[in-house]
């Protein structure tokens, strides 16, 4: 990430959001088809299911130079799979501990459920997640640089 | 009058030796002391002479269940990947186990890295392990040329040096805080189970900094891995670690590079931990290996606590108890999610 | 002769024109190479520091080239060369083995540029070693706890401060610089001399093994029953290869981001399988034994046949550091014993 | 009769004609659809947005419109009328006249060249003649077939010969044909389908809306253009008279609907209280100057479709200004301006003056097609719609021909849908002997192998009218595209799903030897299948494909940040293309069909689907957890029509009991289910466990009993307080007790339209209604008050409200801030509610008090959604695929619904809905083998450490232990691609094709690389 962007006093977080294709997805085209409008930081990246990512992945993002990420799923028991979101659930609870741990900052790294009717949900969590990420400012800890 | 791990060592070469000779085992896994004080070697016993090679003290560091699976996989006739699996029972291996290394093994069962009729487990209850890098420090890194072992003491002598230390004043951090000292699976046993012991402040380091502020949290952690080489100790030290290509040597894609910058070490460090997640007994293996003095042991212990406050359970305390990250339930805590906490909020 | 006061303004003074690094107690106790700004001087302590001077010579990692990673970019894919250290390092407080490791790995790596530009750039201040440590053996491989292969120059640590002997030109220019040194006095003349006879006695006894291994048939010391037994114990961790001086093996990657790549040369160990994994898949040392025989008939027996001195310098960190107790001194008196 | 023939005629090209077609076409029967127009699409094409979801109306027409023209097995005969129809049900003899197009379609690339040089202007009928196109013109831009055609009544060439013929001077492909000739076609087919819709009431019938005379007095379909991106100003908002942004507009409702005097239709047209308020929110979004008053006025606000009320609600919390008046005068004002004069409720005469009014027209039948009726024998009603009954309401009077759409009544998109599927399963029963007799199968050419070949990507940018365009640079974007790496075509264009696009991507993929795709446009969930089929035809694999979400994820929802949404759209082509470049061909993959299905819920709508389905020889498991038959319905008196619901119900119960193919389970309930589309496994509670294709869910809902709180009204504490379906109860009895009473009181909306069920339950008006008129009938004395909130009774079922009137029923409006108080002295009822139009108290004394309750989802229906995975609406009821397109259809596939779990409904539209479940479950039941999941995981065993988490977190038992290696392999047949197990191996052996981790990753970098 160029840093001459990074200083600007407008800088625009890049946060990569990982949707699942059935609720999240489908949540931010409702919120699309209702025009519900939240900042333009969001890089989605459709997967079938919340249960597809893995915590590789999520660092990845991070190092890649993502300022923050959101995973996004269906709601428990809603998921299309069946149970992708339960297993998703116990790994994203014990890795976003532990990234906190080593001292990621808390709101670097959300996740959320948003069913395909909630637009309006997928809004407000674009956009708190944006500001979370706006207040930490642009992420050094784990950006790979050379 | 012996020592209590001079009596265990008499015992441990009794039962290997008769394993060995009666055929039960084609090999049995100990150690054996070394050249240099204070480092034992892991040791293959395949004759019964061997047997009386076998020594056990305070500085049976390493985890003996990471050398199970391919030593077991030695003694299968070779065979081409999908050849069916070979006639008949198939030659066991002897080991000896303390708490953490039995659960290791329970865990390596349920991973199918090895099948429990292969081995002979001899069960020792752990009294800890002695950390090397504890006794360096209390003799301030002098030169260590000799080290004697009593029951409570440590014996240290070196040019112009000779101390005697409290045995549990270098046990090792794991050992300290360990509350299953018993293997909890074996075959025989050598001396008493002592039964599962009351540590009030188990994870004491870890909450130490999770006090921290999370800028504070990152200058540990950063400081605590900065001098990593890279050479992967504590990985191969790791009875878990058993992936044919480990993720850090991936290319496609490149999880993690391989130099020793800052970012690269740091997420070597966070994803081999994060693997152990829900897997980890706390055996120290990683931690005794390296040859930097890092302490990566507080990031598996930092799991083990959350996925016991999580979900109630800790690794290898069963082999039918499903791991914690292959299974859920329906009601799982999720207040870390974020429209969970809105609605909080809205109520 | 130089007191520690002269000795340390010599180096502040030095500090303006080199860079300078030497041995220092980490936090965690170990001694390890440090950054020595404005005239710090070296711990004093004996034995060698965690990592060995090979981290200067041969840098983890060491960037080749860079490049712009986006096709149909007009500079796409075009290398250029990375900025590189540009002050010449100074070393204080190098032990005589580790510096005879520059000079045994300038032989594999005679045609480097990388490693011959690093070596051109490093200066050595040598500290000679009074006093041999429990596993050192340097005057096995035909290296002297006060030799000078590979210094610029060579110091005698004594209780008032040091003697400085000049070992190459470079050396002799650099202390010229030096200024205010005073003559030897009677004692501490004597002193060098004892220094320069104990020292030696205070290690093991000799035993020229490298004329003897060459002289062995290698089938012999291949097929030694003993291999089995040293690769039972080993986990195939890099921590011999990585801490030891005179291990020079590498691999190298290509890493692109977001846009732009380069190419790195990074450590890398026999002790890995993957080490020699095929692209087919076949691993022609696929098996520990094969590996752990490998390393040691490296050191022991490929490399002295090829170049004359075994590739180790008897340092005694992986002895030290082997998290198995793998001995190197044990594995020369097996195959010596052949 | 000997054995049908295998084909359907079906004539009207709209959207509900479109449906049926689809229906037939995918389950085994050949198609002919006649269209009158250049073009199909009908009067959804013309239309902006839909209500109540705001969807781009041709953005989700049109994907349906292009597979309707490219299905092999439909014959689209445009500019077609149906000249005569003789035969019988499973024989007719067709007769249709296809007029001259003179233009050759098969040359024509619709290049536009024509009408640009086309010197005749005419009034554009698709813009109902607010904007102007040529003698030769496209219907619309999206029109399917696209292809321009010649209008003779002003073509100069075909009034003058030798005159003018630009056009065939100018027209590359040589495809003009002044020549052409019209065309007869006998066409023989085995069933006819009836889908000719309707057409806008035409307002200059009713002077005193000043229509015709003032310029800015619109109808609503008039006003549907001008919001509408294609229209004739582009979708900036314009009032006619000087093309300003009107800021001032009103909406008058009930033009030509409700109204037996002038316009003299007494029917309401049930959908123009909906659209008005979408154009008011549309209107208000559109204004560039953001602020826009918006005036409804109306009698009542018939809102009671599923998601109408929110969406009522939501309009007025914008601030939309709904006025309960009825107006009597436009008269004209300063700057083109206009007075509206109106009657408050209080009777009052008030005045205001709007920029722009818009006359909200109703529906009625187009002469020609009564003409046509009348010529085929079919009867129509009073209102000259098709005369249909409850219990058969798409069946026609002619045997054989059925009716679906607004041609059987006014009625909105997915009701036209729902019927259009529901005729389509009437033909099927006739015919289903000769399914798959008369239809083609589709040959794509032989796929090329690219696998050898590096990346040739081709990227098209759409513009997607101005959805896109008028927020994200599409050119920047498309020009942005050609730089990217492997990218060796790039192209932006205005629709990139219309036909001509379509075809010509085809083209292009061929021309340029493109092996990857990328198309930035809308979202891949409505339109990645219609692309990939455009691969297919190329002779690529279709999974060498990717979308870039540059429009609902981008340019709608950053409207007013263009260069961050135009910064966006190119990070996102990045991504979209460094994910395409590793993709690599799968093969197509499928899963063998249990051809029977599930029926779960055995009242009108699971004894109608279960019968529908049996009757085409589908084996039918029918599940009901109450020990009879027939459910809610057995409750019910009779229909609006006056038929009797229960005789009707024992006669379909009957039938199903008798039907061999029907296996009925009493009792029972599902306990759980596994599998998929074409191969679910379902264990019942009493044991049994039913192997099926495809599932029906029509569990019913319950109504409302108001035991206690803010609705109770001494409901259940005095004997003489009834729900409506406890007073239809007493009529069945043909209770005596009835007759001797007095007075009567009905109150409406008990228990619905409140906060804590916001929706209307749509059937009680009318029932209440039925019941006073009963009531009236029986004791013409009876005094009977409704006290109402909106009377909702929709579409012919107005007449009733009419009668109840001219009866004497006497109707007061209450609402919620003012509700009726009911107590009781010494036993006797009192109501007292004020009547807002005399504007005093009134009390009531009735000896019969009747809440009109809500129709309240069941309980238990959240379990079973999620047996089959199935999403649910705030409100409680089941959530179909799609509110508009797809009523029937679960996002889940093979599962379908129907009745009042979906919402409540009277038993016509639940056995229409039934019947079309059954002809969409037929979609699947009819094939031999469902398409399966080709994106499946696939595990590297020179990886593989054999650990088992794959196996373990596999839902679908589709990972398993290779016995021999001890490593992981997958069954692709049960694999559905979800990705846990890729997730979960911390070996990275296990992947999933084309969503492995280094194809995410390359997008993720992609996302994060610097410009």
């Amino acid at each position: 990430m160029n840093d001459k962007a990074k200083n600007q006093k407008d800088w625009e977080p890049k946060i990569i959001a990982f949707l699942c294709n059935w609720c999240s997805y489908a949540g931010a085209d409702l919120a699309g088809v209702s025009r519900y409008q939240y900042p333009p930081s969001l890089r989605i990246v459709r997967v079938p299911c919340s249960g597809r990512v893995s915590a590789n992945m999520i660092l990845d993002a991070l190092r890649s130079g993502a300022d923050g990420v959101l995973v996004s799923g269906c709601h428990p028991g809603d998921c299309h799979y069946i149970s992708g979101n339960y297993y998703a659930r116990r790994r994203f609870a014990v890795l976003k501990n532990f990234l906190e741990f080593i001292g990621i900052e808390p709101g670097r790294v959300n996740f959320s459920w948003i069913s395909a009717s909630e637009g309006e949900q997928f809004a407000e969590v674009a956009k708190e997640v944006t500001s979370r990420v706006k207040k930490l400012g642009p992420a050094r800890h784990l950006v790979k640089e050379f | 009058m012996p020592t209590k791990n001079e009596s265990i060592t008499q015992e441990l070469r009794q039962k290997a030796r008769h394993l060995l000779e009666s055929g039960q085992v084609a090999a049995f896994l100990g150690y054996t002391s070394g050249s240099v004080p204070m480092v034992m070697k892991p040791f293959v016993a395949r004759k019964p002479e061997d047997a009386e090679r076998l020594e056990w003290n305070s500085f049976c560091v390493l985890n003996l269940a990471n050398y199970l699976p391919p030593l077991l996989r030695s003694f299968e006739p070779p065979r081409r990947p999908n050849d069916p699996p070979p006639e008949g029972p198939l030659p066991k291996v002897g080991v000896a186990a303390t708490g953490c290394w039995s659960r290791n093994m329970v865990v390596q069962v349920q991973e199918n890295q090895m099948e429990r009729e292969r081995v002979v487990i001899i069960g020792i209850s752990s009294r800890g392990m002695v950390d090397r890098k504890k006794v360096l420090n209390a003799v301030n890194h002098a030169e260590i040329t000799s080290v004697k072992e009593e029951d409570n003491s440590l014996l240290v002598k070196g040019p112009g040096l000779e101390e005697e230390i409290n045995r549990w004043d270098v046990i090792r951090d794991n050992c300290q805080t360990c509350v299953h000292p018993d293997p909890v699976i074996f075959d025989e046993m050598i001396g008493q189970l002592q039964g599962d012991r009351d540590i009030q402040d188990r994870f004491r380091q870890v909450e130490e900094i999770e006090n921290l502020s999370a800028q504070d949290r990152w200058q540990w952690f950063t400081s605590e891995i900065d001098s990593c080489i890279r050479c992967y100790a504590c990985r191969n030290a790791c009875p878990l670690c058993y992936c044919p290509t480990c993720f850090v040597d991936d290319s496609r894609p490149q999880w993690v590079g391989k130099s020793r910058e800052p970012v690269d070490t740091a997420i070597f460090h966070i994803l081999r931990a994060y693997h152990c997640a829900g897997r980890c007994t706390d055996c120290g293996s990683c931690e005794s290996a390296c040859p930097m003095g890092i302490r990566m042991r507080i990031l598996t212990k930092k799991l083990q606590k959350d996925v016991l406050d999580l979900y109630g359970t800790e690794a290898g305390m069963s082999i039918q108890q499903p791991l914690p990250l292959s299974t859920y339930k329906m009601d799982d805590p999720q207040d870390f999610v974020l429209t969970e906490s809105f609605k909080g909020e809205k109520k | 002769m130089l007191d520690n006061k002269d000795f340390s303004a010599w180096l502040s003074r030095l500090s303006d024109s080199h860079d300078i690094y030497g041995p220092k107690k980490t936090r965690k106790g170990m001694l390890e190479w440090a950054r020595l700004e404005g005239g710090q001087l070296p711990d004093p302590e004996p034995g060698v520091p965690k990592s060995s001077i090979k981290t200067f010579y041969f840098p983890q990692p060491e960037t080749l080239f860079e490049f712009s990673a986006r096709p149909k970019k007009e500079d796409a894919f075009r290398l250029h060369e990375p900025s590189r250290h540009q002050n010449p390092r100074l070393l204080i407080g190098v032990r005589p083995c580790d510096a005879r490791s520059v000079v045994l790995n300038s032989m594999p790596y005679q045609e480097d540029p990388y490693f011959q530009e690093n070596r051109r750039n490093t200066f050595l201040l040598g500290y000679a070693c009074s006093q041999g440590c429990s596993t050192c053996f340097c005057t096995w491989t035909g290296g002297s706890p006060v030799g000078q292969d590979g210094l610029d120059i060579l110091a005698f640590l004594l209780e008032d401060g040091l003697v400085l002997e000049p070992v190459t030109e470079r050396g002799e220019e650099l202390l010229e610089k030096a200024g205010s040194a005073r003559d030897l006095t009677r004692a501490q003349e004597q002193k060098v001399d004892e220094i320069r006879q104990k020292a030696p006695a205070s290690l093991p006894e000799e035993m020229e093994p490298a004329p003897r291994l060459r002289e062995k048939e290698l089938m012999a010391l291949y097929d030694a029953p003993f291999w089995q037994e040293l690769s039972d114990s080993c986990i195939n961790c890099g921590t011999c290869t990585f801490l030891c001086p005179t291990c020079y093996c590498f691999d190298i990657q290509d890493e692109t981001l977001r846009g732009r790549g380069r190419r790195i040369r990074y450590w890398d160990s026999c002790m890995f399988p993957l080490f020699t994994l095929h692209a087919s898949g076949h691993n022609p040392r696929g098996e520990k034994i094969k590996r752990v025989r490998n390393r040691f008939m490296h050191k022991l027996k490929y490399f002295p046949d090829r170049f004359g001195p075994l590739s180790c310098v008897g340092c005694g960190r992986c002895v030290r550091d082997c998290p198995v107790n793998i001995d190197i001194r044990q594995v020369m008196k097996e195959l010596l014993a052949i | 009769m000997s054995t049908p023939k295998g084909s359907v005629l079906i004539v009207g090209g709209g959207i509900a004609g479109v449906q049926a077609a689809l229906d037939l076409a995918d389950s085994g029967f050949y198609v002919h659809l006649v269209e009158k127009s250049s073009a199909i699409g009908g009067s959804m094409s013309q239309l902006d947005k839909t209500f109540p979801t705001n969807d781009c109306s041709a953005c989700i027409l049109s994907p349906k419109l292009v597979e309707c023209g490219r299905h092999l097995n439909i014959n689209l005969l445009t500019l077609s009328e149906v000249l005569s129809i003789e035969g019988e049900p499973g024989s007719f003899r067709v007769k249709v006249r296809e007029n001259p197009r003179y233009v050759d379609v098969d040359k024509c690339i619709a290049c536009g060249s024509c009408a640009e040089k086309c010197p005749k202007k005419v009034p554009n009928e698709f813009d109902l003649g607010l904007g102007k196109r040529k003698a030769i013109y496209l219907r619309y831009p999206q029109a399917v077939p696209l292809k321009y055609a010649i209008d003779p009544e002003h073509c100069i060439y075909l009034k003058k010969p030798g005159r003018c013929g630009f056009c065939e001077k100018v027209c590359p492909a040589d495809a003009i044909n002044f020549k052409d000739t019209a065309r007869e076609h006998d066409l023989h087919v085995g069933s006819v389908i009836l889908a000719l819709g309707f057409r806008p009431f035409d307002p200059s019938r009713l002077d005193f809306t000043g229509y015709g005379q003032f310029k800015n007095v619109v109808t609503s379909m008039e006003f549907e253009r001008l919001l509408s991106p294609s229209g004739p100003c582009l979708g900036h908002m314009e009032r006619p008279s000087d093309h300003q942004e009107p800021r001032k507009i009103a909406w008058l409702q009930c033009i030509g609907s409700r109204d037996i005097n002038k316009a003299c239709h007494g029917y309401c047209s049930s959908v123009c209280c909906m659209y008005a308020i979408k154009q008011a929110v549309i209107a208000k979004e559109h204004s560039e100057s953001g602020d826009v008053d918006a005036t409804i006025f109306f009698m009542d606000m018939r809102t009671h479709g599923k998601g109408f009320e929110a969406y009522y609600n939501r309009a007025r919390d914008e601030g939309i200004d709904f006025k309960r008046a009825r107006v009597h005068t436009i008269l004209p004002a300063a700057n083109d301006n206009l007075k509206v004069r109106f009657a408050g409720e209080d009777g009052k005469i008030a005045e205001d003056e709007f920029d722009l009014v818009v006359l909200s027209v109703g529906l009625e039948t187009d002469p020609q097609v009564m003409r046509l009726a009348h010529e085929l024998g079919i009867e129509l009603d009073s209102d000259s719609f098709a005369a249909t009954s409850c219990f058969r309401p798409v069946e026609t009077s002619r045997k054989g021909i059925f009716v679906c759409g607004a041609l059987a009544e006014p009625k909105d998109i997915p009701q036209s849908v729902m019927e259009a599927s529901a005729a389509a399963l009437e033909a099927e029963r006739i015919l289903h002997p000769a399914r798959w007799t008369e239809t083609r199968k589709k040959e794509f050419p032989p796929e090329r192998d690219v696998h050898a070949e590096p990346p040739r990507i081709g990227v098209f940018v759409c513009s997607c009218g101005i959805n896109i365009a008028s927020v994200v640079d599409v050119q920047a974007v498309t020009d942005y595209a050609w730089t990217l790496p492997g990218v060796v075509f790039a192209q932006n264009n205005l629709f990139t799903c219309s036909q001509d696009t379509i075809n010509q991507m085809a083209e292009i993929i061929k021309r340029e030897r493109l092996n990857r795709v990328v198309v930035a446009s809308c979202t891949p969930r409505t339109h990645e299948p219609l692309f990939q089929e455009t691969l297919r035809e190329a002779g690529i694999n279709k999974f060498l494909f990717e979308m870039a979400n540059i429009r609902d994820q981008d340019s709608w929802v950053h409207q007013d940040e263009p260069d961050a949404a135009t910064l966006k759209a190119k990070d996102l082509v990045r991504m979209a293309v460094a994910k395409v470049r590793g993709d690599e061909p799968l093969p197509y993959n499928s899963v063998p069909v249990t051809k029977s299905a599930l029926v779960i819920g055995a009242g009108v709508a699971g004894l109608t689907a279960a019968l529908s389905l049996a009757d085409q020889g589908f084996p039918v498991t029918l599940v009901e957890r109450k020990d009879r038959l027939g459910g809610h319905a057995r409750k019910f008196f009779r229909t609006w029509q006056g038929q009797e619901v229960q005789s009707y119900l024992q006669e379909l119960a009957g039938m199903v009991e008798a039907n061999a193919n029907i296996d009925v389970h009493l009792g029972t309930t599902v306990e759980d289910v596994s599998g998929s589309v074409g191969q679910f496994r379902t264990m019942l509670s009493d044991g049994t466990e039913v192997k099926h294709g495809a599932a029906i869910v029509a569990v019913g809902a319950e109504s409302f009993k108001p035991r206690q709180g803010r609705w109770n009204y001494l409901y259940g504490k005095n004997p003489n307080v009834h729900t409506l379906l406890e007073l239809d109860q007493r009529f069945i009895k043909d209770d005596p007790g009835l007759k001797g009473l007095n007075q009567a009181v009905f109150i409406h909306c008990v228990g619905s339209r409140v906060p804590e069920r916001p929706y209307c339950s749509r059937v009680c008006c009318t029932h209440a209604i039925d019941q006073a008129i009963h009531l009236k009938e029986m004791n013409p004395d009876m005094d009977i008050f409704m006290l109402y909130r909106d009377i909702r009774t929709y579409g012919k079922r107005e007449h009733l409200y009419q009668k109840a009137r001219s009866l004497g029923i006497v109707f007061i409006r209450y609402d919620l801030d003012n509700l009726p108080r009911v107590s009781e002295t010494s036993g006797r009822l009192v109501v007292e509610v004020k009547d807002p139009i005399i504007d005093a108290e009134v009390t009531l004394h009735p000896d019969l008090l009747i809440l009109a309750s809500a129709v309240r989802p069941r309980d238990d229906v959240g379990e079973l959604s999620k047996l089959f995975k199935c999403a649910m609406t705030s409100d409680g009821f089941l959530l179909e695929a799609h509110m508009k397109l797809r009523p029937v259809d679960f996002a889940t596939d093979g599962v379908y619904l129907a009745g009042l779990c979906h919402y409540p409904k009277p038993v016509e539209e639940t056995i229409a809905q039934a019947k079309a479940a059954a002809s969409r479950a037929g979609l699947v039941l009819s094939r031999d083998a469902v398409p399966a999941e080709s994106i499946t995981a696939v595990v590297n065993a020179q990886k593989c450490t054999g650990c088992s988490v794959c196996t373990k977190v596999c839902a679908y038992h589709a990972v398993n232990m290779d016995a021999n290696s001890q490593k992981a392999v997958v069954d692709t047949g049960l694999c559905k691609g979800c990705g846990a197990c890729v997730a979960g191996c911390r070996s990275d052996a296990i992947t999933l094709k084309n969503l492995g981790n280094e194809q995410i990753m390359a997008a993720v970098e992609a996302a994060m690389e610097d410009f």
